[in-house]
Parts: structure tokens; C-alpha cells; sequence
């Protein structure tokens, strides 16, 4: 089986290398690639868009209509996620660990045990528990704002700094995973809930695939975002741009939500209850 | 709004997903009407398409109104259109049909599932109409993801085999962006008609050739031909019904879609039949599909299981017909593709009722099912006919094609092999039907009534009529078929035919 | 090595008025200052990040402290007293040269640990145990994290009553614990 | 002028990779698969893809290490090869 | 300033190439832990500080800002970069890995003789 | 200037190879990790050079600090693996 | 044997990514175990998102993000001046199509651990085959 594997993958490569011959050489600036299309991205996207971040304009405005669905891509995992993983199924509570918060004190209650379940004393566990580390906890607890802060900043900066809507989403999506490894996974969907996860990767993606429907009604294509203009009320090219940075929003919202429910489910194997 | 309707056709159902899934947190019942609602605006849509299609010749929609090889550019022609118009109503037709089986198979996950069906949906038609190569790569992961998960949510072994194919799957999508990569280097395009004009003058070069090796190497596997289809019967097998429906009847025939567009859009015919051997190569891979297909379709038990090797075989023959490179040929192999999404479609929903019923649809499953399911049983009659190729159905008229192009292209062992699938086809489908029409197969003595009169136990309504309607749509597109080469497919054949 | 079943121990010991700060309780009134401080922390490191001063940008920065005052206002300052804020900051500034300079000396000492040809024979590393009469979060933080920085240490395990484990890489190292910079780590959120 | 300093990162980036899928424990695996996508935004800042780089520091560091870490919590670490 | 930053940098890089070589040369994982912990820690204030203040050769707002930015790089390694070093040590402890002493070695010298 | 930062820059990536060593050879996996966090941190002072070589320091910033605050992110889950899973060699079983 | 050695240093990231490509495919085909098979997929992902960059890169170039920004709409822009962008919207795309793709891979490999309680593909075969 190795063997022929590793035939397979010569064969493979063999084939790669004769490819490359012919390839142009690497950093020429009289490549095809360099010269064909690329060139008109270049010297046109400041009048076009005004925005002085090449890349964040052809990915969100000239090919928008990509992007749009790489948010799809990424919606459809954490749906399928969810799709595959989540249990709903409440079965007969398990064993669990509980501590009783004024003397911190943990109980072990077996299975068919009574549960104080909305008691304010007592506080649910991990089974696998790690006693409180008070170092990292806070240590996290100082970060976490700082870091959410960061990411706002990097979609709103995505038109003159590298990043936009996809960097941005997933540093704010890791803050929420910060959070959750440093405290537990309970405390995190406390604050973040499992239907705002899901409503808030639909809408995400909504904003993005609306604001290119809004086009069609002012009788441009479909993601032709001076269109906008009237609404704005700004100049079509200010339009584009700020098209661009609403549908940055939009994946930016869209790819957080979706790498929080992606981190709970793989977490908590669809429990949603204790995670890593 | 009627210029907009190559956008709404794919943005509706995505819009609908994602109400679908909201709306599913809170009440599961209004996801199936939601659900409807979308794909019948794409059936609207795609119809308004072709007929303009069809009366002003092809439309070009430029996305976010950038000029095409800057920006993304939607291409209808006759075929994209037809295809449209299938898909869409194939997907009706299927999501109607599998309402009440995925309340029978997921009934706390139907949100999601109907979400990720639309999505699937999206993904198809996007892959249709799209004329961009990286845009075609995007729609395709979107169609595959939401694949894999929906066939991973079937019996217990289909989670592995919806893995297999997962890692299967993401070779092929890797190996396609790599040959588009080759592509780009060489000539600084994506789009599909420019790269079809700058790329003639390039065709000596090895990255050319090792490009388009690669992109055929991705789509083959995504298509399941003949040495690449390993993972396809398994996850076919085992997938909830409503995704088998749904999955065998589209997804590797609109991967054969692409194969077209590849071979004779994207590339100069000259050069996959001239300066490369492409299409001999991929006629005799082909040849073998069949053979082992339907060979291998003999030995199953399991009727999705045998009809999902039938799916091995069916894909050879559109290979087949593709790698003619003739007139007759490539007219049988579009004609087939028709043939299949709604011959499978049919064939498959039937097996659906069967495991709706009876929860498996094993040989014993089968038995005295004329009796009982006489209604589901009509139309797996006229679907296994249009498989064997019995006249007035459609999959007559495109075997006759097809073996009409082999004889064009004087290849008497394709002649031969068409005949002898067909015979092998009949061998395996007859014996279902021979099974299904037993009376009482093990006549039951201890009781004493041996001939016991088998009550009728007929699947639902909202599955028969969808049923009904694809055979009929066997038959009156089998009747009409020289209407429909006439009106589409005869734009399809590139020039020098 | 750290005693497990001690951890565990110390963890069943009631003691109510540390616990108060230590182990959160969900609050009973919800005061606005943590809110106001997080958004004005926030907007200082936005001005810093963003290094643009139009109106259009100030008020993107507006809406993302508010998004993050109100999403997390909580967590940053929920330990910190009202009173005397600008001064403890003014005294975590005046902590940090020293801290530098300690930071440089345990780097030289550790280098030349490293780059000395019979560093197995120097190093004697060893577990060091002491309690620290810091009795807040912020402050265990502070200190700990200035242990691992400094000579030769690594904080292993802090509890929540102020007991230290440190891995001391040599003798000299651990010998210093906790002394000055204990006092002066104290001095600033004023113990 | 950067050459050589892509051409050393390259080599470690083999490394990595071959690291990656041959040591015999999955949580070494995944944590060396983090260092290998820390090369390849290394690298692609070498190229001067900024903004390929921004996108693989936050998904490589930030995302897909702690999914695999959290996959391989929730199954096991053993593997034959 | 060029000479001043030159100078930090080659610190850096010093306390760089002390960290990697601590982390070679150490015998046990704790003890590892002292030279990748902190020389790295040192070795980016150094780097760091060189660049910001390479960066203020030409004095504007922009180029300040920037230099403030890279000492919150900085600043937010000094917080992160102990926790981590601790977070390790933790994950060590609690996974039972016990820490190299040097009666040990000797134990076992003894033994070896 | 330029070529002071240049050669530091391929100084620096030669002494990650060293730390590489760790992630890859490291008898026990804290090792690996103590290798990987090396790196990481290096890797943060190394993209803030790289800006300086091609004069565009600001924009290399965002991604050293993205950098600094993820690798962080990293190593704790890593970490919180072996807290939750008392067993460096063999694990303990499943709940 | 210059000009062979000209042609492995100014081609040597297509060389790397080919060795990329082959050490991932490698490890789909040969191992056993899915979260491997899972590593290696990602790998094959990042070759041919090098490849692409390297597509990209041009010499004497510098970022394609235009550094006068807002205040030099007459500035006259010469595509030389920067990098193609091109193939970075595209590897965009790929990376997160590759974060997608892991995320459902690995919930398929918990699903399955959680079905046969093994990760190996020889192991799940014979479970496969008892039922």
C-alpha cells in the first residue's frame, strides 16, 4: 500500500514538474498573469472605489459575487456542523460536578440525583475539571476586550490596512474561543447563545447577499454597489466603497458567528453543556 | 427585472436558506413552504430563461456590472439553460416528494436540512450558469459541502462513507483550482470565453497539457468516473432518501456538464481530440464504466445500491459520448445527461417511497410490491424501461445517439459494449421487476391459506405525485426528444462537428 | 511538584470574604463605571490602532468601543475599586521601570546560564513554596506574571489564596521571593 | 532581494509538513500543523500577500489549531502511523 | 538613531539566539521553559524597541502611531507571554511530568558507579 | 539600514530552525509546544522586519499583533488539553 | 550545471509547492488514521495556495495596496509598482474554503470516533464488516 502510494504521488509529481517547464519565471513582472487582467485592477481601483487596498476592492466589489459565496461556504459548514453534531435528544442527566459557591465545596451528583439546576448557589462544573486557575482566567479576562477591539478595527481598517470582513470575524469568533477556553464552555454560551450564534451567521451573510439584491432594485446588476448611491446619498464611487465596507460587516458577523457555533460543537461533540 | 433574472435565480434560494434555518428555531413547520416557494421561483426563472434563451439567443449578466474578464460574468446559452430548467424542476419535484421522508428521518434537524438542501440547490445551478472558472470552484465547495453533510446524516455507515467522500471530493475540487491555476500562469485569464480565445495560441505548451489533465483528473473524480468512483456507491447507498434523491440524480451530472464546457468551451475541440488524446482516452475509460458498472450493479441486493453502480454506468455513458467527439455522439451524451437527472431521479424516488414504507429496500423488501405499492411501481416500470432503453422513452432515444455516434466514429467495440449494457441493464432491472411482481414468493403453509391476498399499502400522495409526474416526463420527453435536439441541443455542438 | 489533593483542599476551605472577589457571583446591582472605563480604554488604544482623525472613521471607532464596552465591559475592570484609579495607573507606571530592569537582569542571569559551557553543573532547579499576602485578582496577576518574568522563576500554580509554587532555575533565584517586588506589586492596587 | 530569505523558510516549511503527518501522536500532529501555518504566513508576508498572510495568522493560529486540538480532545490521540 | 537601534536589534537577536539555544540545550521541560519564556520575551522588547524607533526617523503622526503600535505589540506580550510560559507549566504539573532536580542525576550516577 | 535588517531577518529565521528542532524532535509533546511557542514568538518579530524591508512597517503591524494575540489562543488550548487530560503518554478513558 | 542550478533557485517555489503537493497526497493515500488524512487534505489545500502566490509575486514590486492613498486621486498608478492581486482574492477564497472544509471534516471524524470508537480506516473496515 505504501509503495504504491508512493508511485502514485511520484507519478503525480512527475507530472507537476513537466508542467513547470514551460512555466514563466517566477517573480517576472512580463508574466501573463501580471500583464492580462491584473494590470486593470491596478491603475483603475482608485477611481473606480476609492479604495486604496487592491485586494479588498476586487474581492469585495470586482469579484464580489466570489466572496459572497465563499461566505456561503463558510455559513454551510457551521450549518452542517450543527447539521452533524448538535444532540437535542435531552438524555437522563449523566453524572455531574457542582459547586456550591459560598464554600466552594463540590458535589458529585450521580445519575437520577436531584439537580439544583436554577439554585444561585451552586454553580455547574466540568466533569474533567480544572480547578480554578486564576492566572490565565484573568490574565484572558484583560485581553479579551483589547483583542475584540482589534478586530473590530481590522474590518473597519480593511480598505487602507491589510485585513476586512474574514480576518476581522475570526479574530472576534478566537476572542469568544479565548473566552471559552480560559473560563468554560457553559459561561460562554451564557453570554453568546446557541440561537444568536445561528441567527447571527444568517444575518451576516443576509446583509451581504441583500445589499447586492438592494442593487437590483435601483436597476443596476446584482452586487453593483453605486447603485447604492441614492440611498447613501454620495457619489457612486464613495457608494462602491462604502458598499464594500457594509458587506465587510456582513462576512465579518457572518464568519464570527460561525466559528463560535463551529468551536461548540466540535467542543462539546453537539452537547453544547462542557467543552475543552 | 426580467435582465435580472440569471442573479435571482441563484440569490433566491440563498436568501430562502437562510430564513429557513432562522425560522427553523422557532417553528419547523413554515421551513417547507419557505422551501417550495424558493424553488419554484427558480423553475419560473429558468423557464423565462430559455425561452429568451431560445428566442434572443444567449444572455451575458455581468455581476456587480464589471466587464467580463474583470469581473464575474453569467453565461446562458441553449445548454446552460436547459440545464437550468432541469435541475430546478428535478430539485421540485424531489423536495416535494421527500417532504414527508425527512419527517420520517430527521425530525428534530429538519431546519438544517431543508437549509443545506437549498444550498445544495444553489450550488448546482450556480455551477450551471456560472462563466467563471474560480467562481465555478467556489459554487462547486458549496455544492459538495453541503453534500457531504447531507449524506452523512444517513444510516450508520454512511458517516464514514460521506468521509470517504469528503477526502475524495477535496482531491478533485484541488486538483481542478490547480489545473485553473496551470491555466492562469499561462494565459492571465478566468474567464471562460477569454480564456477560449488566448488559449489556442498556447496549446504546445506543457502547462497547458499539464492543466488540462488536471482539471479532467478533478472533474472525474467529482463525476465519479470509471477508476476515480470509489467513493460513490456507498455514499449513495447509505444517504437519507431524500438526499439520494436528490444528490444521484444532479451532482455528478452537472459535473458532467462542466466536462463539456471544459472540453469544448474552455479548450478548442481540436485540441482535446487533435493535439492531445483526450477524448480516447476518456471514451475507453468510459467503455470500462459501463462494463464494470453494470456488472457490478448485477451482483447488489440492495436496490439504492444497485441503482447507485446504475450511476457508474450511466456517467460512462455520457463519457462516452463526450469522448466520440461527434455530432451524434455529443447530441446522445447532452440527450443522456436529461435522460439520467430525470430517469435516477425517478428511479431513486421510488427506492425513497420503498424505504419510506419499509425502512430498507433490500431484495426481500422488494417482494409482491406491485401489489402493494402498485402506483410507485408504474412509475419504477417506466424509469427501468428508459434505463434498459425500451422505445418510447427517453433513454431509447439517447442510447441511439450514442451508438449512432460510435458508428460515426467507426468504433464497432463501443457499438458492441452500448448493446451488450443494455443487455445487462435489462438483466438487472427486469429482475427487480421480476421480484417486486411475485405474487406470493414463499407461499406460507404453516397457516393453511397459502395464497393470502396482500393488502395495498400505497406511499403518500405528496410522494406519488412527484413520481407520476417524472415518468410521464420519461415518456413525453421521450416522444418529444427530436423537439428538444432540434431546439437545444443543436447550438450545443461546436463548430467543426 | 504541586500537591493535587492540597489544590483540592484548599478549594474546600470557606473562606467567605476572599471568595467574594474571587469567585464570581452574578452581581446583584449593575454599576455603569466598568462600562464607561472599558469604553474609554477602548477608544485611547482605537485612536492608537486606527491613526485616522475623520469624522467617519471616529465614529466607526465610536460604535466599535461601544459594541465592545457593552459585549465585555464586565470582564476588564470588574475587580477594580472606583476610587483612585488614575493614581493606581500612575504607580503600574512607576512599577514598570523596575520591573524592566529585574526583566534585564533575569535575562543576563539566564543567558549566561544558557551560553556557560557547564550549565548543567550551575542549574539546580527546584520547586519553592510561599504565601503571598496579595489578596486580589489583578494583583495575583501582576505578580505572578512579574515572577515568571523575573530571575530564574516560573510561577507553576498560584491558588486563590495566595499560595505560590515557582520553579526556580538555581538557588539564588527562588531565594529573593516574595520580597520587594511583592511590596511594591501591593503598593499599587494599594494593599 | 528576499530570496534567500524564502528559500530558508520553504525548507522549514518541508520540515514541518513532513513533521506533521509523521509523528506518531495526533496532538503533536495538530500542534506541528500550527507551526507549519505559521511558516506559510511568514511566507506569504515574504511574498508580499498581506492580506493572505492576515488571513492565515488568524485561521491557522487563532482557529484551526484549537478546532483540531478540540476534535482530538473529543476522540483520541492514538494513532498506528 | 541608526546606530542606537542597530545596537538594540543585535540585543535582540542575542537574546534570541539564547533562547533557541536554551531550549536545545536544558535537560528537562521546566527548566527549558526559563529560556523560552523569558529570552524570547526580551529579545521582542529589543527588536521591538529598535523598530520603533527606527521608524521615528522621519517624525510625523503617522510614523508615531506606528511606533505605539509596536510597543502594544509589546505591552500585550508582556501580559501574554508569562501566561502562556504558565499556562505550560500548568499543563506539565497536572499531566504529571515531574521536574528534573539535580539529586536525581546524581541518584543515578551513583547508581551508574 | 536596509541590509541590517535584512540579515538580522535571515538570522533570526536560521535560529528558528534551532527552535524547530524542539518542535519537531521534542521527546514529550510540551515539548513540541515549547518549540512551537518559540517560533510563534519569533515569527511575530520576524513579519514586523519584513515590513521594514519592503518600508510598509504600518501595515505589518496589524498582522505581528494579530499574530502576537493568536499564537496565545493556540498554545492555551493546547495547554488546557493536557489540564483537562491528566495523562502526557496514555489517556485516561473516555467519560 | 549553472543553468541547472539557475533553474532550481529561480523555480524553487514551484519546486516546494510540488514537494508540498506530494507529501500531502502522500499522506491522504497512506495513513490510516482520518485526523492524518485530514492534515494531509489541508496540506495539498496550502500547496496550491503557494503555488498561486507564487504566481502572484513580482520582482521589484511592492504591496498591493496603494501607499498614497486618498489625497493622490491624480497620482498616476503603475501596475509594475505592485503585486499582482489578483491570486491573493483567489487564495482568500481558497483559505476559507479549506477552514470550511476542516470544519465539517473533523465533525465527520468525531462522528465516526463516536460511532466506532477508532480513528483508523483498517479498524472501521472490520467494525464495518462485524455488523
Amino acid at each position: 500500500m505504501k509503495i504504491a502510494g508512493l508511485i502514485v504521488v511520484l507519478l503525480c509529481g512527475c507530472l507537476l514538474i513537466y508542467g513547470t517547464v514551460d512555466f514563466p519565471e517566477w517573480g517576472d513582472p512580463a508574466s501573463p498573469a501580471s500583464t492580462h487582467v491584473s494590470p486593470y485592477y491596478i491603475e483603475t481601483t482608485m477611481e473606480d472605489t476609492s479604495v486604496p487596498n487592491i485586494v479588498t476592492a476586487v474581492l469585495a466589489d470586482y469579484r464580489g459575487y466570489d466572496t459572497m459565496f465563499e461566505t456561503i461556504v463558510i455559513f454551510c459548514a457551521g450549518i452542517a456542523c450543527i447539521f452533524l453534531l448538535r444532540t437535542y435528544t435531552h438524555q437522563a442527566p449523566e453524572t455531574r460536578l457542582y459547586r456550591h459557591i459560598p464554600t466552594g465545596i463540590i458535589l458529585r451528583i450521580k445519575k437520577g440525583g436531584k439537580l439544583p439546576e436554577d439554585s444561585t448557589d451552586f454553580e455547574r462544573v466540568d466533569l474533567q475539571w480544572v480547578p480554578y486557575d486564576l492566572i490565565i482566567k484573568t490574565a484572558c479576562r484583560v485581553v479579551v476586550p483589547f483583542v475584540q477591539l482589534f478586530a473590530l478595527y481590522v474590518i473597519a481598517h480593511g480598505h487602507h490596512s491589510p485585513g476586512g470582513g474574514f480576518q476581522g470575524g475570526v479574530i472576534l469568533g478566537a476572542t469568544l474561543i479565548l473566552y471559552a477556553i480560559s473560563h468554560d464552555l457553559r459561561t460562554t454560551i451564557k453570554r453568546m447563545s446557541e440561537k444568536a450564534v445561528i441567527l447571527l451567521s444568517a444575518a451576516g451573510v443576509f446583509i451581504y447577499a441583500s445589499t447586492g439584491a438592494l442593487c437590483l432594485l435601483f436597476g443596476v446588476n446584482y452586487l453593483d454597489y453605486s447603485g447604492l448611491a441614492a440611498i447613501l446619498g454620495v457619489d457612486p464611487v464613495s457608494a462602491r466603497s462604502h458598499g464594500i465596507l457594509i458587506v465587510e460587516i456582513g462576512v465579518g458577523v457572518a464568519v464570527m458567528a460561525v466559528m463560535v457555533s463551529l468551536y461548540y460543537n466540535l467542543s462539546s461533540v453537539g452537547k453544547q453543556d462542557e467543552g475543552l | 427585472m426580467i435582465q435580472q433574472l440569471p442573479a435571482i435565480i441563484v440569490v433566491f434560494p440563498l436568501v430562502m436558506s437562510f430564513f429557513v434555518v432562522v425560522t427553523g428555531l422557532w417553528s419547523k413547520r413554515i421551513c417547507f413552504p419557505l422551501v417550495v416557494t424558493a424553488i419554484s421561483v427558480c423553475v419560473l426563472s429558468a423557464g423565462i430563461i430559455l425561452s429568451s434563451v431560445i428566442n434572443q439567443g444567449p444572455i451575458h449578466y455581468w455581476l456587480g456590472g464589471w466587464q467580463p474578464p474583470w469581473g464575474i460574468e453569467y453565461f446562458v446559452d441553449h445548454l446552460n439553460a436547459f440545464m437550468l430548467v432541469a435541475v430546478s424542476l428535478l430539485s421540485l419535484l424531489v423536495a416535494v416528494h421527500s417532504k414527508r421522508s425527512v419527517e420520517q428521518e430527521l425530525p428534530e434537524k429538519r431546519s438544517q436540512f431543508w437549509s443545506l438542501f437549498l444550498l445544495l440547490i444553489t450550488g448546482l445551478l450556480g455551477i450551471t450558469i456560472t462563466g467563471d472558472m474560480f467562481n465555478l470552484f467556489v459554487l462547486l465547495e458549496v455544492a459538495s459541502l453541503s453534500g457531504y453533510a447531507l449524506i452523512a446524516m444517513g444510516q450508520k455507515k454512511a458517516v464514514f462513507a460521506s468521509f470517504r467522500y469528503l477526502v475524495m471530493g477535496t482531491i478533485g475540487a484541488s486538483w481542478y483550482l490547480l489545473g485553473v491555476g496551470y491555466l492562469y500562469i499561462i494565459t492571465g485569464s478566468l474567464n471562460i470565453a477569454n480564456l477560449s480565445e488566448l488559449l489556442p495560441h498556447m496549446y504546445q505548451s506543457k502547462t497547458v497539457l499539464v492543466g488540462f489533465a488536471f482539471i479532467l483528473v478533478g472533474i472525474g473524480i467529482k463525476m465519479a468516473l470509471f477508476p476515480l468512483h470509489a467513493w460513490l456507491p456507498d455514499a449513495y447507498t447509505y444517504a437519507p432518501s431524500a438526499v439520494s434523491t436528490t444528490v444521484a440524480p444532479l451532482m455528478t451530472k452537472v459535473m458532467a456538464y462542466v466536462l463539456i464546457r471544459v472540453i469544448f468551451s474552455v479548450f478548442k475541440p481540436y485540441f482535446s481530440i487533435e493535439e492531445i488524446p483526450a477524448t480516447t482516452i476518456l471514451a475507453w475509460m468510459a467503455a470500462v464504466a459501463i462494463v464494470v458498472g453494470s456488472i457490478y450493479a448485477i451482483a447488489q441486493t440492495n436496490l439504492k445500491k444497485m441503482l447507485s453502480y446504475s450511476v457508474v454506468a450511466q456517467i460512462g455513458y455520457i463519457a462516452l459520448g463526450i469522448g466520440l467527439a461527434n455530432r451524434f455522439g455529443l447530441t446522445g451524451a447532452v440527450l443522456h445527461i436529461f435522460n439520467e437527472i430525470i430517469t435516477k431521479g425517478c428511479v431513486f424516488a421510488v427506492a425513497g417511497a420503498v424505504v419510506y414504507k419499509k425502512s430498507a429496500c433490500n431484495t426481500r423488501e422488494l417482494e409482491n410490491l406491485y401489489r402493494k405499492m402498485p402506483f410507485t411501481m408504474l412509475a419504477f416500470t417506466v424509469g427501468a424501461f428508459s434505463m434498459i432503453g425500451i422505445p418510447p422513452t427517453l433513454g431509447f432515444f439517447s442510447k441511439l445517439y450514442l451508438i449512432l455516434g460510435s458508428i460515426d466514429a467507426k468504433q464497432w467495440v463501443f457499438v458492441g459494449i452500448l448493446l451488450f449494457s443494455s443487455i445487462l441493464n435489462g438483466v438487472y432491472f427486469f429482475r427487480i421487476i421480476q421480484i417486486a411482481s411475485f405474487e406470493t414468493p414463499m407461499p406460507d403453509y404453516s397457516r393453511g391459506t397459502p395464497y393470502e391476498k396482500v393488502p395495498m399499502d400505497e406511499a403518500p400522495l405528496s410522494m406519488i405525485i412527484p413520481m407520476q409526474i417524472m415518468a410521464a416526463g420519461i415518456l413525453i420527453a421521450g416522444i418529444f426528444s427530436a423537439d428538444i435536439v432540434s431546439t437545444v441541443i443543436q447550438y450545443v455542438i461546436p463548430e467543426g462537428f | 511538584m504541586v500537591d493535587r489533593e492540597k489544590q483540592y483542599s484548599h478549594q474546600k476551605q470557606s473562606q467567605p470574604e476572599s471568595n467574594q472577589s474571587s469567585l464570581k457571583i452574578p452581581p446583584t446591582k449593575k454599576s455603569r463605571t466598568p462600562f464607561l472605563l472599558t469604553f474609554f480604554v477602548a477608544f485611547a488604544t482605537w485612536i492608537v490602532l486606527s491613526g485616522k482623525f475623520d469624522l467617519f472613521h471616529l465614529t466607526l471607532g465610536i460604535i466599535s468601543c461601544l459594541i465592545v464596552a457593552s459585549f465585555s465591559g464586565d470582564l476588564m475592570l470588574s475587580d477594580t475599586r472606583k476610587k483612585g484609579l488614575p493614581y493606581q495607573w500612575l504607580l503600574f507606571i512607576q512599577y514598570l521601570p523596575w520591573l524592566l530592569y529585574q526583566v534585564f537582569l533575569a535575562n543576563i542571569h539566564v543567558m549566561y546560564l544558557v551560553f556557560h559551557p557547564k550549565m548543567m553543573e550551575l542549574i539546580d532547579p527546584r520547586i519553592i513554596r510561599f504565601k503571598s499576602r496579595l489578596n486580589r485578582e489583578m494583583s495575583h496577576l501582576i505578580f505572578a506574571n512579574s515572577i515568571t518574568l523575573t530571575p530564574g522563576t516560573i510561577t507553576v500554580f498560584v491558588s486563590i489564596y495566595g499560595d505560590y509554587a515557582v520553579h526556580a532555575i538555581d538557588e539564588k533565584c527562588g531565594q529573593s521571593l516574595p520580597g520587594e517586588m511583592e511590596k511594591r506589586v501591593a503598593k499599587i492596587l494599594g494593599e | 532581494m528576499t530570496w534567500q530569505l524564502d528559500h530558508i523558510i520553504l525548507s522549514l516549511v518541508i520540515i514541518l509538513a513532513l513533521g506533521a503527518i509523521t509523528v506518531k501522536d495526533l496532538l503533536g500532529a495538530a500542534i506541528l500543523f500550527g507551526a507549519y501555518s505559521f511558516m506559510m504566513c511568514l511566507l506569504w508576508a515574504i511574498m508580499g500577500a498581506v492580506d493572505v498572510a492576515f488571513t492565515e495568522a488568524s485561521v491557522g493560529a487563532g482557529v484551526s489549531t484549537v478546532f483540531f486540538v478540540a476534535a482530538v480532545f473529543r476522540t483520541t490521540r492514538r494513532t498506528k502511523d | 538613531m541608526n546606530i542606537v537601534s542597530t545596537i538594540l536589534l543585535i540585543c535582540g537577536l542575542l537574546f534570541f539566539t539564547g533562547g533557541a539555544v536554551g531550549i536545545i540545550r536544558m535537560p528537562d521541560f521546566y527548566s527549558r521553559l526559563h529560556p523560552a519564556g523569558k529570552l524570547d520575551t526580551m529579545g521582542i522588547l529589543m527588536t521591538m524597541t529598535a523598530v520603533a524607533l527606527y521608524n521615528l526617523h522621519d517624525f510625523s503622526i503617522g510614523t508615531v502611531l506606528s511606533s505605539l503600535k509596536i510597543i502594544l505589540i509589546v505591552a500585550f506580550l508582556f501580559i501574554t507571554s508569562p501566561t502562556a510560559t504558565h499556562a505550560i507549566v500548568d499543563a506539565g504539573v497536572r499531566a504529571g511530568l515531574g521536574p528534573w532536580t539535580k539529586e536525581e542525576t546524581k541518584e543515578e550516577n551513583d547508581l551508574a558507579t | 539600514m536596509d541590509t541590517v535588517f535584512f540579515y538580522s531577518s535571515i538570522y533570526l529565521s536560521i535560529i528558528m530552525a534551532i527552535s524547530l528542532y524542539r518542535a519537531v524532535f521534542g521527546p514529550t509533546i510540551l515539548d513540541r509546544l515549547i518549540g512551537v511557542n518559540a517560533i510563534g514568538s519569533k515569527t511575530t518579530a520576524l513579519l514586523v522586519l519584513i515590513g521594514l524591508i519592503y518600508h510598509r512597517v504600518d501595515l505589518f503591524i496589524d498582522i505581528a499583533l494579530a499574530y502576537a494575540m493568536l499564537n496565545f489562543i493556540a498554545v492555551l488550548a493546547a495547554s488546557r488539553y493536557f489540564q483537562k487530560r491528566k495523562g502526557l503518554y496514555d489517556e485516561t478513558p473516555r467519560d | 550545471m549553472n543553468d541547472l542550478v539557475a533553474v532550481l533557485i529561480s523555480k524553487y517555489n514551484y519546486w516546494v509547492y510540488i514537494i508540498l503537493m506530494m507529501i500531502g497526497f502522500y499522506a491522504i493515500i497512506t495513513k490510516k488514521n482520518l485526523v492524518k488524512k485530514i492534515i494531509g487534505m489541508n496540506i495539498v489545500q496550502t500547496a496550491i495556495i503557494l503555488f498561486y502566490i507564487s504566481i502572484g509575486a513580482k520582482k521589484g514590486a511592492t504591496l498591493p495596496i496603494i501607499s498614497h492613498g486618498h489625497d493622490a486621486v491624480g497620482h498616476a498608478v503603475h501596475a509594475s509598482d505592485y503585486i499582482n492581486p489578483l491570486p491573493h482574492v483567489l487564495m482568500l477564497t481558497a483559505i476559507v474554503v479549506a477552514v470550511a472544509t476542516l470544519g465539517v471534516a473533523l465533525a465527520l471524524a468525531i462522528k465516526i470516533y463516536r460511532q466506532y470508537n477508532t480513528l483508523e480506516e483498517d479498524e472501521i473496515h472490520t467494525r464495518i464488516r462485524e455488523q
